[in-house]
């Protein structure tokens, strides 16, 4: 089965569970197992996280995903129209962040790769920072 | 959130939401610290009993509790981790920062 | 709190379900009764529904569900780019319908009047239809 | 779905989805009208035991296996109503099409 579907709402916290429980109800019909649910979740909540505090400060503004389902193949793509990222190789470092003063651990690019199979930043500043993952689910017989 | 304190012994227990994400994490972190204070707590205990999800930013709030309390000579302990929440501690390195403690074993020692 | 969101999906029947877990997380912030989740969630399913059927028949295409909660009123839109309603004041009489083959009970319309506040119907022929739904959420204490 | 068979009595008991949607009723008429063919089923009994949610496409399939089975002096069942189904059939004039037995009440009676 082939789906598609693109999701845009408010850059606020309380999104931050909005947005995997979108990917969640998107995902079930593929019949994933619950720690794929429990991963994709996961990697869902840093890139929309990481829109809302890094993208937009405390600025208002709008984060897109984009969610695929070709055969067992999830594409995740979390867009944002923010400031963009400077130095992208340096921000997927573990324990990096810009935000030590917020109690960031700098772990959210870390955990987007932990649970992915796939991740892959595009930013230009000033303009925003999409980030797309995916990930391929097993079979279930 | 849900809290409890055992007062005199300077320990307070914190039940952790369903889920723990920045969200959550940023509640929890501005309740909690004014109670630390307020109580000179020495003993923060994150108890995981209904915690099903958490993700980096309940670390960041996990490790700031712990330095902040161990300037003071306290110390932060976690209990009741779900399978999925043991992995995100393993997976982060927090197992080394903080001391995991077994359900019963934490209930039997500390009675909080 | 205001809070918003637009998300568009394949017009597959798959997706009835989908819309309804949406709408589900998107209103689940402002504490609503259980009732009223069924309410908007039998609302939201009628219109998907209808979008599926209807404006697209078999054919291939997008529906885009806006919301958007303003303190306790919350408003949904559901926007085709399907066929379109020849006869608006027809087609929201209960049990007319143009697909009796189908078993349809011509009660869609219907069903969105009794569980929502408000219901207004834009239809343009060959362009699409768009159904904009509010319902003002008791305020919980 | 979820089917039940008492054969020599003609009855068909069809365990109703957890939500009876457009997606799920062209499922469960497609599958339902087989088995009713094949086993000349007298009785149709919808459980909705399970059943949380139901639109107007789900009155649509209980309509038309009632008038299908009317033809050949059958009847329909309904049974297990949630408040919120209860509802639903109260508003659509369900009830006064098909008829609704509460569960103990068709269990001793019928026995399916
Ligand atoms: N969407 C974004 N927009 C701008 N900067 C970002 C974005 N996502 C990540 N960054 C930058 O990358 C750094 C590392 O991100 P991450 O690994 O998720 O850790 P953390 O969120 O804990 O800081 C952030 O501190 C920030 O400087
Ligand atoms: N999105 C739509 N696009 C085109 N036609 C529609 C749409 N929604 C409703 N209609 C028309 O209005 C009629 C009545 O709709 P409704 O009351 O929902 O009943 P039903 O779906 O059971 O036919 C439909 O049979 C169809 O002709």
């Amino acid at each position: 089965m082939e789906n598609h579907m693109t999701v845009t709402f408010d850059a606020i916290s309380e999104n931050e569970a909005f947005a995997r429980m979108v990917v969640s109800a998107f995902m079930v019909g593929a019949n994933p197992t619950v720690g794929e649910m429990d991963d994709v979740k996961t990697a869902v909540s840093e890139a929309v996280t990481n829109a809302v505090i890094h993208g937009y400060d405390k600025k208002t503004g709008n984060v897109m995903m984009r969610c695929s389902m070709k055969e067992n193949l999830l594409t995740i793509c979390v867009q944002d129209f923010g400031k963009g990222i400077l130095d992208i190789k340096k921000a997927r470092e573990p324990f990096y962040t810009t935000k030590p003063e917020l109690e960031r651990s700098g772990m959210g690019f870390a955990f987007m790769e932990t649970f992915m199979d796939s991740v892959d930043v595009m930013s230009v500043l000033g303009v925003g920072t999409t980030v797309t993952m995916t990930k391929c689910l097993q079979d279930q017989v | 959130m849900e809290y409890k304190f055992e007062m005199g012994q300077g320990k307070l227990r914190v039940v952790v939401p369903k889920e723990l994400d920045h969200h959550l994490a940023t509640q929890l972190k501005e309740e909690a610290d004014l109670l630390i204070e307020t109580y000179h707590v020495k003993t923060l205990i994150f108890d995981f009993t209904n915690t099903e999800f958490m993700d980096s930013s309940g670390i960041g709030v996990l490790i700031g509790r712990s330095r902040n309390l161990s300037f003071s000579g306290g110390q932060v302990v976690a209990t009741n981790l779900s399978p999925r929440v043991e992995q995100i501690f393993r997976i982060s390195g927090l197992q080394r920062l903080i001391t995991v403690v077994p359900s019963d074993q934490e209930n039997q020692k500390s009675e909080v």
